[in-house]
Protein backbone atom coordinates (compact mmCIF):
# COMPACT_ATOMS: atom_id res chain seq x y z
CA UNK A 1 0.00 0.00 0.00
CA UNK A 2 1.46 3.26 -1.11
CA UNK A 3 -0.32 6.52 -0.07
CA UNK A 4 1.89 9.82 -0.70
CA UNK A 5 0.95 13.55 -0.32
CA UNK A 6 3.12 15.43 -2.35
CA UNK A 7 3.33 18.55 -4.37
CA UNK A 8 5.46 16.73 -7.56
CA UNK A 9 3.43 15.05 -10.38
CA UNK A 10 3.21 11.50 -11.07
CA UNK A 11 3.74 8.48 -13.43
CA UNK A 12 0.88 6.23 -13.47
CA UNK A 13 2.88 3.60 -15.45
CA UNK A 14 6.02 3.84 -12.74
CA UNK A 15 2.85 3.50 -10.04
CA UNK A 16 1.17 0.83 -11.42
CA UNK A 17 4.77 -1.15 -12.05
CA UNK A 18 5.77 -0.40 -8.26
CA UNK A 19 2.39 -2.37 -7.69
CA UNK A 20 2.89 -5.22 -10.12
CA UNK A 21 6.21 -5.76 -10.63
CA UNK A 22 7.75 -9.03 -9.43
CA UNK A 23 3.61 -10.85 -8.70
CA UNK A 24 2.06 -12.59 -11.34
CA UNK A 25 -1.30 -13.24 -9.45
CA UNK A 26 -3.06 -10.09 -10.44
CA UNK A 27 -5.63 -9.64 -12.96
CA UNK A 28 -6.76 -6.77 -12.65
CA UNK A 29 -5.92 -3.06 -12.10
CA UNK A 30 -8.29 -0.51 -11.96
CA UNK A 31 -7.00 3.36 -12.16
CA UNK A 32 -8.24 6.80 -12.21
CA UNK A 33 -6.49 10.21 -12.68
CA UNK A 34 -8.50 13.22 -11.67
CA UNK A 35 -6.74 16.41 -13.50
CA UNK A 36 -7.63 19.99 -13.62
CA UNK A 37 -10.52 21.19 -15.81
CA UNK A 38 -10.04 24.49 -17.54
CA UNK A 39 -13.13 25.48 -16.55
CA UNK A 40 -15.83 25.40 -13.94
CA UNK A 41 -19.66 26.53 -14.24
CA UNK A 42 -18.91 28.80 -16.89
CA UNK A 43 -16.05 30.14 -15.47
CA UNK A 44 -12.05 29.93 -17.37
CA UNK A 45 -10.07 28.63 -15.04
CA UNK A 46 -6.24 30.04 -15.27
CA UNK A 47 -4.64 28.10 -12.11
CA UNK A 48 -5.71 25.86 -8.81
CA UNK A 49 -4.20 25.63 -5.70
CA UNK A 50 -4.71 22.61 -3.03
CA UNK A 51 -4.45 24.06 0.30
CA UNK A 52 -4.34 20.65 2.27
CA UNK A 53 -3.93 19.27 6.72
CA UNK A 54 -0.68 17.48 6.30
CA UNK A 55 -0.84 15.64 9.65
CA UNK A 56 -4.40 14.88 9.07
CA UNK A 57 -4.48 14.57 4.85
CA UNK A 58 -2.05 11.55 5.24
CA UNK A 59 -3.97 9.64 8.23
CA UNK A 60 -7.03 10.03 6.36
CA UNK A 61 -5.76 8.78 3.15
CA UNK A 62 -4.66 5.39 4.60
CA UNK A 63 -7.78 5.68 6.23
CA UNK A 64 -9.76 5.44 3.21
CA UNK A 65 -7.34 2.88 1.71
CA UNK A 66 -7.22 0.82 4.69
CA UNK A 67 -11.44 0.41 4.38
CA UNK A 68 -11.31 -0.29 1.18
CA UNK A 69 -8.67 -2.92 1.60
CA UNK A 70 -11.14 -4.26 3.90
CA UNK A 71 -14.33 -4.19 2.29
CA UNK A 72 -12.97 -5.67 -1.37
CA UNK A 73 -10.70 -8.17 -2.45
CA UNK A 74 -8.06 -5.48 -3.18
CA UNK A 75 -4.68 -7.11 -3.30
CA UNK A 76 -2.89 -3.89 -3.01
CA UNK A 77 -3.29 -0.01 -3.85
CA UNK A 78 -1.73 2.87 -4.34
CA UNK A 79 -3.57 6.61 -3.58
CA UNK A 80 -1.23 9.81 -4.73
CA UNK A 81 -2.56 13.28 -4.02
CA UNK A 82 -0.86 16.27 -4.85
CA UNK A 83 -1.12 19.95 -3.25
CA UNK A 84 0.09 23.36 -4.62
CA UNK A 85 -0.25 25.40 -7.57
CA UNK A 86 -1.40 23.67 -10.44
CA UNK A 87 -3.19 24.21 -13.96
CA UNK A 88 -5.26 23.35 -16.74
CA UNK A 89 -4.83 19.97 -17.74
CA UNK A 90 -2.28 19.00 -14.78
CA UNK A 91 -2.95 15.78 -12.51
CA UNK A 92 -4.12 15.88 -9.43
CA UNK A 93 -4.65 12.98 -7.56
CA UNK A 94 -4.25 8.99 -8.63
CA UNK A 95 -5.87 6.01 -7.20
CA UNK A 96 -4.65 2.25 -8.32
CA UNK A 97 -6.27 -0.70 -7.11
CA UNK A 98 -5.15 -4.01 -8.28
CA UNK A 99 -7.07 -7.60 -7.84
CA UNK A 100 -7.18 -11.22 -8.96
CA UNK A 101 -10.87 -9.98 -10.41
CA UNK A 102 -11.71 -6.66 -12.07
CA UNK A 103 -14.90 -6.08 -10.15
CA UNK A 104 -13.51 -5.51 -6.93
CA UNK A 105 -10.56 -3.73 -8.57
CA UNK A 106 -13.01 -0.88 -10.50
CA UNK A 107 -15.45 -0.72 -6.88
CA UNK A 108 -12.56 -0.46 -4.63
CA UNK A 109 -11.27 2.67 -7.16
CA UNK A 110 -14.18 4.42 -6.94
CA UNK A 111 -15.20 3.77 -3.77
CA UNK A 112 -12.13 5.27 -2.70
CA UNK A 113 -12.62 8.65 -4.98
CA UNK A 114 -15.92 9.16 -3.97
CA UNK A 115 -14.73 9.22 0.19
CA UNK A 116 -11.60 11.01 -1.01
CA UNK A 117 -13.61 14.06 -2.66
CA UNK A 118 -15.51 14.14 0.61
CA UNK A 119 -13.61 13.18 3.57
CA UNK A 120 -9.40 14.19 2.26
CA UNK A 121 -8.82 17.38 4.18
CA UNK A 122 -7.67 19.25 1.26
CA UNK A 123 -9.17 22.90 -0.69
CA UNK A 124 -9.58 23.68 -3.69
CA UNK A 125 -9.08 27.46 -4.47
CA UNK A 126 -9.32 28.68 -8.34
CA UNK A 127 -7.91 31.41 -10.02
CA UNK A 128 -10.35 32.76 -12.68
CA UNK A 129 -10.65 35.69 -15.00
CA UNK A 130 -13.00 37.52 -12.07
CA UNK A 131 -10.34 36.65 -8.82
CA UNK A 132 -9.59 33.91 -7.40
CA UNK A 133 -12.85 31.66 -4.83
CA UNK A 134 -12.73 28.53 -2.88
CA UNK A 135 -14.47 26.01 -4.52
CA UNK A 136 -17.87 25.44 -2.89
CA UNK A 137 -18.19 21.25 -1.59
CA UNK A 138 -21.00 19.72 -3.71
CA UNK A 139 -23.87 17.82 -2.22
CA UNK A 140 -24.07 15.14 -4.89
CA UNK A 141 -20.43 13.95 -3.44
CA UNK A 142 -22.16 13.64 -0.57
CA UNK A 143 -24.49 11.41 -1.97
CA UNK A 144 -22.03 9.35 -3.77
CA UNK A 145 -20.11 9.08 -0.86
CA UNK A 146 -23.41 7.74 1.65
CA UNK A 147 -24.25 4.92 -0.90
CA UNK A 148 -21.41 2.99 0.32
CA UNK A 149 -22.96 2.88 3.71
CA UNK B 1 -4.72 24.93 23.34
CA UNK B 2 -3.02 25.24 19.72
CA UNK B 3 -5.88 26.12 16.64
CA UNK B 4 -5.61 25.50 13.13
CA UNK B 5 -7.36 26.96 10.55
CA UNK B 6 -7.51 25.88 6.60
CA UNK B 7 -8.61 27.49 3.86
CA UNK B 8 -11.27 30.40 3.83
CA UNK B 9 -11.31 29.82 7.51
CA UNK B 10 -7.75 30.49 7.53
CA UNK B 11 -8.09 33.21 5.04
CA UNK B 12 -11.36 35.05 7.30
CA UNK B 13 -9.44 34.95 10.41
CA UNK B 14 -6.28 36.61 8.83
CA UNK B 15 -4.08 33.38 10.43
CA UNK B 16 -3.36 29.82 9.83
CA UNK B 17 -2.74 28.92 13.80
CA UNK B 18 -3.10 30.49 17.41
CA UNK B 19 -2.45 29.53 20.69
CA UNK B 20 -4.61 30.09 23.57
CA UNK B 21 -5.58 29.21 27.16
CA UNK B 22 -9.31 27.73 26.93
CA UNK B 23 -11.39 29.84 29.12
CA UNK B 24 -12.77 28.30 32.26
CA UNK B 25 -16.09 26.51 31.52
CA UNK B 26 -15.37 26.44 27.73
CA UNK B 27 -15.12 22.36 27.09
CA UNK B 28 -16.40 21.83 23.82
CA UNK B 29 -15.73 22.52 20.40
CA UNK B 30 -18.79 24.46 19.93
CA UNK B 31 -17.80 26.27 22.54
CA UNK B 32 -14.37 27.20 21.34
CA UNK B 33 -16.39 28.53 18.78
CA UNK B 34 -18.76 30.85 20.56
CA UNK B 35 -15.33 31.88 22.26
CA UNK B 36 -13.79 32.81 19.22
CA UNK B 37 -16.55 35.52 18.16
CA UNK B 38 -16.59 37.14 20.66
CA UNK B 39 -12.68 37.92 19.86
CA UNK B 40 -13.13 40.32 16.75
CA UNK B 41 -15.17 40.66 13.53
CA UNK B 42 -12.71 38.02 11.34
CA UNK B 43 -13.81 35.15 13.64
CA UNK B 44 -17.56 36.39 13.23
CA UNK B 45 -17.43 36.22 9.80
CA UNK B 46 -14.80 33.05 9.86
CA UNK B 47 -17.87 30.86 11.41
CA UNK B 48 -20.94 33.08 10.37
CA UNK B 49 -22.03 29.69 8.65
CA UNK B 50 -22.06 27.13 10.63
CA UNK B 51 -22.93 23.96 7.80
CA UNK B 52 -19.96 25.35 6.59
CA UNK B 53 -17.52 24.70 9.22
CA UNK B 54 -16.08 21.65 10.03
CA UNK B 55 -13.63 20.57 12.47
CA UNK B 56 -10.97 17.85 13.91
CA UNK B 57 -9.51 17.01 17.47
CA UNK B 58 -6.25 15.87 17.53
CA UNK B 59 -6.33 15.05 13.58
CA UNK B 60 -9.62 13.28 13.68
CA UNK B 61 -12.89 14.88 12.78
CA UNK B 62 -15.32 15.45 15.29
CA UNK B 63 -18.79 17.26 16.21
CA UNK B 64 -19.68 20.85 17.76
CA UNK B 65 -20.23 19.29 20.95
CA UNK B 66 -17.12 17.07 20.82
CA UNK B 67 -15.33 17.77 24.28
CA UNK B 68 -12.11 19.43 24.37
CA UNK B 69 -8.93 20.62 26.67
CA UNK B 70 -5.80 22.72 26.75
CA UNK B 71 -3.79 19.62 25.52
CA UNK B 72 -5.35 19.04 22.30
CA UNK B 73 -5.07 20.73 18.87
CA UNK B 74 -8.19 21.65 17.68
CA UNK B 75 -8.61 22.74 13.59
CA UNK B 76 -11.50 24.64 11.69
CA UNK B 77 -11.73 24.38 7.98
CA UNK B 78 -14.70 24.13 5.42
CA UNK B 79 -16.26 20.93 4.00
CA UNK B 80 -13.34 19.32 1.96
CA UNK B 81 -13.29 19.60 -1.60
CA UNK B 82 -10.23 17.21 -2.62
CA UNK B 83 -10.16 14.54 -5.12
CA UNK C 1 -11.15 7.50 -30.61
CA UNK C 2 -8.46 4.96 -30.33
CA UNK C 3 -9.50 1.10 -31.22
CA UNK C 4 -6.34 -1.55 -31.51
CA UNK C 5 -5.83 -5.02 -31.66
CA UNK C 6 -2.11 -5.35 -31.50
CA UNK C 7 0.34 -8.03 -30.47
CA UNK C 8 2.60 -5.31 -29.48
CA UNK C 9 2.48 -4.88 -25.46
CA UNK C 10 1.08 -1.21 -24.87
CA UNK C 11 2.20 2.01 -22.27
CA UNK C 12 -0.24 3.00 -20.12
CA UNK C 13 1.29 6.40 -19.73
CA UNK C 14 1.82 7.05 -23.28
CA UNK C 15 -1.60 6.14 -23.95
CA UNK C 16 -3.65 8.75 -21.65
CA UNK C 17 -1.26 11.35 -23.02
CA UNK C 18 -2.35 10.49 -26.51
CA UNK C 19 -6.28 11.40 -25.18
CA UNK C 20 -5.47 14.34 -22.65
CA UNK C 21 -2.78 15.76 -24.64
CA UNK C 22 -3.50 19.48 -25.10
CA UNK C 23 -6.92 18.99 -23.70
CA UNK C 24 -7.83 21.25 -20.47
CA UNK C 25 -11.60 19.73 -20.17
CA UNK C 26 -10.76 16.16 -18.48
CA UNK C 27 -11.41 16.15 -15.64
CA UNK C 28 -11.59 12.24 -14.90
CA UNK C 29 -9.41 9.19 -16.87
CA UNK C 30 -10.65 5.84 -15.49
CA UNK C 31 -8.53 2.71 -16.62
CA UNK C 32 -8.22 -0.30 -16.56
CA UNK C 33 -5.12 -3.23 -17.47
CA UNK C 34 -5.90 -6.71 -17.54
CA UNK C 35 -2.99 -8.81 -16.71
CA UNK C 36 -1.99 -12.68 -17.43
CA UNK C 37 -2.27 -14.35 -14.16
CA UNK C 38 -0.44 -17.66 -12.88
CA UNK C 39 -2.87 -19.18 -11.81
CA UNK C 40 -6.67 -20.63 -12.94
CA UNK C 41 -8.28 -22.37 -10.54
CA UNK C 42 -5.57 -24.73 -8.57
CA UNK C 43 -3.95 -24.87 -12.15
CA UNK C 44 0.02 -23.30 -12.66
CA UNK C 45 -0.04 -21.17 -15.80
CA UNK C 46 2.88 -20.66 -17.87
CA UNK C 47 1.83 -19.37 -20.89
CA UNK C 48 -1.39 -17.65 -22.41
CA UNK C 49 -2.17 -17.70 -26.01
CA UNK C 50 -4.74 -15.10 -27.26
CA UNK C 51 -6.40 -16.20 -30.48
CA UNK C 52 -8.37 -14.02 -32.17
CA UNK C 53 -10.56 -13.38 -35.36
CA UNK C 54 -8.95 -9.97 -37.15
CA UNK C 55 -11.84 -8.58 -39.21
CA UNK C 56 -14.61 -9.16 -36.63
CA UNK C 57 -12.39 -8.03 -33.28
CA UNK C 58 -11.44 -4.77 -34.30
CA UNK C 59 -15.10 -4.06 -35.59
CA UNK C 60 -16.97 -5.57 -32.48
CA UNK C 61 -14.24 -3.44 -30.20
CA UNK C 62 -15.51 -0.35 -32.19
CA UNK C 63 -19.38 -1.22 -31.56
CA UNK C 64 -18.95 -1.26 -27.97
CA UNK C 65 -16.79 1.65 -27.97
CA UNK C 66 -19.43 3.60 -29.69
CA UNK C 67 -21.97 1.85 -27.08
CA UNK C 68 -20.29 3.11 -24.16
CA UNK C 69 -19.65 6.81 -26.02
CA UNK C 70 -23.14 6.87 -26.85
CA UNK C 71 -24.47 6.22 -23.23
CA UNK C 72 -22.51 8.26 -21.32
CA UNK C 73 -20.57 11.44 -21.17
CA UNK C 74 -17.55 10.14 -22.14
CA UNK C 75 -15.23 12.23 -24.13
CA UNK C 76 -12.77 9.97 -25.88
CA UNK C 77 -11.54 6.61 -25.01
CA UNK C 78 -8.91 3.85 -26.08
CA UNK C 79 -9.35 0.11 -25.97
CA UNK C 80 -5.84 -2.26 -26.83
CA UNK C 81 -6.74 -5.52 -27.22
CA UNK C 82 -3.24 -7.89 -27.34
CA UNK C 83 -3.24 -11.09 -29.32
CA UNK C 84 -1.04 -13.90 -29.49
CA UNK C 85 1.74 -15.33 -26.60
CA UNK C 86 1.92 -13.67 -23.39
CA UNK C 87 3.61 -14.80 -19.99
CA UNK C 88 1.81 -14.36 -16.32
CA UNK C 89 2.10 -10.53 -15.75
CA UNK C 90 2.18 -9.76 -19.37
CA UNK C 91 -0.34 -6.82 -20.21
CA UNK C 92 -3.84 -8.13 -22.22
CA UNK C 93 -5.78 -5.12 -22.62
CA UNK C 94 -6.08 -1.60 -21.75
CA UNK C 95 -9.21 0.77 -21.65
CA UNK C 96 -9.25 3.99 -20.82
CA UNK C 97 -12.05 6.73 -20.49
CA UNK C 98 -11.92 9.85 -20.59
CA UNK C 99 -14.99 12.39 -19.08
CA UNK C 100 -15.73 15.46 -17.78
CA UNK C 101 -16.45 13.93 -14.48
CA UNK C 102 -15.54 10.06 -12.66
CA UNK C 103 -18.88 8.86 -12.64
CA UNK C 104 -18.52 8.48 -16.52
CA UNK C 105 -15.65 7.65 -16.88
CA UNK C 106 -15.77 4.94 -14.37
CA UNK C 107 -18.82 3.45 -15.66
CA UNK C 108 -18.42 3.83 -19.55
CA UNK C 109 -15.01 2.27 -18.62
CA UNK C 110 -16.46 -0.90 -16.89
CA UNK C 111 -19.03 -1.57 -19.25
CA UNK C 112 -16.57 -1.56 -22.02
CA UNK C 113 -14.38 -4.43 -19.95
CA UNK C 114 -18.05 -6.19 -19.36
CA UNK C 115 -18.95 -6.58 -22.91
CA UNK C 116 -15.39 -7.30 -23.97
CA UNK C 117 -15.28 -10.21 -21.79
CA UNK C 118 -18.52 -11.97 -23.74
CA UNK C 119 -18.71 -10.12 -26.92
CA UNK C 120 -14.78 -9.44 -28.58
CA UNK C 121 -14.09 -12.42 -30.66
CA UNK C 122 -10.76 -13.95 -28.79
CA UNK C 123 -10.23 -16.78 -27.16
CA UNK C 124 -7.72 -17.83 -24.42
CA UNK C 125 -5.72 -21.15 -24.61
CA UNK C 126 -3.72 -21.68 -20.99
CA UNK C 127 -0.09 -23.98 -21.08
CA UNK C 128 -0.31 -25.54 -17.61
CA UNK C 129 1.80 -27.85 -16.03
CA UNK C 130 -0.72 -30.45 -17.23
CA UNK C 131 -0.97 -29.78 -20.63
CA UNK C 132 -2.75 -26.86 -22.53
CA UNK C 133 -6.54 -26.11 -22.63
CA UNK C 134 -9.14 -23.46 -23.85
CA UNK C 135 -10.39 -21.19 -21.14
CA UNK C 136 -14.40 -21.50 -20.58
CA UNK C 137 -16.21 -18.82 -20.74
CA UNK C 138 -17.49 -18.25 -17.48
CA UNK C 139 -21.53 -17.82 -16.80
CA UNK C 140 -20.73 -14.42 -14.24
CA UNK C 141 -19.51 -12.68 -17.19
CA UNK C 142 -22.28 -13.04 -18.85
CA UNK C 143 -24.04 -12.09 -15.79
CA UNK C 144 -22.32 -8.74 -15.74
CA UNK C 145 -22.90 -8.21 -19.22
CA UNK C 146 -26.91 -8.51 -18.37
CA UNK C 147 -26.90 -5.74 -16.11
CA UNK C 148 -25.91 -2.58 -18.73
CA UNK C 149 -29.69 -3.86 -20.37
CA UNK D 1 -18.97 -20.49 -49.63
CA UNK D 2 -16.51 -19.39 -46.94
CA UNK D 3 -16.13 -20.77 -43.57
CA UNK D 4 -13.85 -19.79 -40.68
CA UNK D 5 -13.28 -21.61 -37.73
CA UNK D 6 -11.72 -20.54 -34.44
CA UNK D 7 -10.34 -21.80 -30.99
CA UNK D 8 -11.39 -25.30 -30.62
CA UNK D 9 -13.16 -25.72 -33.21
CA UNK D 10 -10.63 -25.08 -35.23
CA UNK D 11 -8.42 -27.49 -33.53
CA UNK D 12 -11.49 -30.50 -33.42
CA UNK D 13 -12.03 -29.37 -37.49
CA UNK D 14 -8.09 -29.48 -38.10
CA UNK D 15 -8.19 -26.38 -40.50
CA UNK D 16 -8.66 -22.80 -40.01
CA UNK D 17 -10.87 -22.45 -42.96
CA UNK D 18 -12.97 -24.04 -46.51
CA UNK D 19 -14.27 -23.71 -49.29
CA UNK D 20 -17.51 -25.32 -49.67
CA UNK D 21 -20.95 -25.40 -52.13
CA UNK D 22 -23.79 -24.94 -50.60
CA UNK D 23 -25.71 -28.20 -51.32
CA UNK D 24 -29.51 -27.11 -52.22
CA UNK D 25 -31.89 -27.43 -49.57
CA UNK D 26 -28.92 -25.57 -47.24
CA UNK D 27 -29.88 -22.05 -45.89
CA UNK D 28 -29.28 -21.71 -42.27
CA UNK D 29 -26.55 -21.92 -39.99
CA UNK D 30 -27.96 -24.66 -38.32
CA UNK D 31 -28.34 -26.29 -41.84
CA UNK D 32 -24.53 -25.75 -42.76
CA UNK D 33 -23.79 -27.23 -38.86
CA UNK D 34 -26.12 -30.46 -39.87
CA UNK D 35 -24.21 -30.65 -43.49
CA UNK D 36 -21.31 -30.34 -42.20
CA UNK D 37 -21.27 -32.97 -39.17
CA UNK D 38 -22.35 -35.90 -42.02
CA UNK D 39 -18.89 -34.90 -43.24
CA UNK D 40 -16.48 -36.43 -40.71
CA UNK D 41 -16.02 -37.26 -37.17
CA UNK D 42 -13.86 -34.25 -36.69
CA UNK D 43 -16.92 -32.38 -37.25
CA UNK D 44 -19.29 -34.17 -35.10
CA UNK D 45 -17.18 -33.62 -32.20
CA UNK D 46 -16.59 -30.00 -33.09
CA UNK D 47 -20.22 -29.50 -33.29
CA UNK D 48 -21.31 -32.17 -30.33
CA UNK D 49 -22.07 -29.34 -27.64
CA UNK D 50 -24.48 -26.86 -29.49
CA UNK D 51 -24.63 -24.48 -26.22
CA UNK D 52 -20.67 -23.86 -27.16
CA UNK D 53 -20.84 -23.25 -30.41
CA UNK D 54 -21.26 -19.45 -32.09
CA UNK D 55 -21.38 -18.29 -35.19
CA UNK D 56 -20.98 -14.76 -37.56
CA UNK D 57 -22.22 -14.34 -41.16
CA UNK D 58 -20.10 -11.59 -42.91
CA UNK D 59 -18.50 -10.63 -39.46
CA UNK D 60 -22.04 -10.37 -37.35
CA UNK D 61 -22.88 -12.20 -34.54
CA UNK D 62 -25.73 -14.82 -35.42
CA UNK D 63 -28.61 -17.29 -34.38
CA UNK D 64 -28.53 -20.57 -35.58
CA UNK D 65 -31.98 -19.80 -37.77
CA UNK D 66 -29.62 -17.46 -39.51
CA UNK D 67 -30.05 -17.10 -43.11
CA UNK D 68 -26.86 -17.87 -45.64
CA UNK D 69 -25.81 -18.25 -49.12
CA UNK D 70 -22.67 -19.22 -50.91
CA UNK D 71 -21.54 -15.40 -51.33
CA UNK D 72 -22.03 -15.18 -47.31
CA UNK D 73 -18.46 -15.74 -45.22
CA UNK D 74 -19.72 -18.02 -42.23
CA UNK D 75 -18.00 -18.21 -39.05
CA UNK D 76 -17.69 -20.58 -36.48
CA UNK D 77 -16.36 -20.59 -32.75
CA UNK D 78 -16.55 -21.04 -28.68
CA UNK D 79 -17.88 -18.61 -26.91
CA UNK D 80 -15.82 -15.84 -26.24
CA UNK D 81 -12.66 -15.63 -23.65
CA UNK D 82 -11.53 -11.67 -24.70
CA UNK D 83 -10.77 -9.20 -21.93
Amino acid sequence: MKISVQSDDFDISEEIKQLTDGRTDIGAVASFVGLVRDIHGVKKINKLTLEHFPAMAKKELNKIANQAMDRWQVEDLTIIHRYGEMLPGDQIVLVITTSHHREAAFTAAQFIMDWLKTDAPFWKKEETEDGTHWVAAKTDDDEKKERWK
Amino acid sequence: MNILYFALIREHIGKSSETIDLPSGINTVGGVIDYLEGQGDNYQIAFAQPDLIRAAVNDEYVGLDHAVSDADELAFFPPMTGG
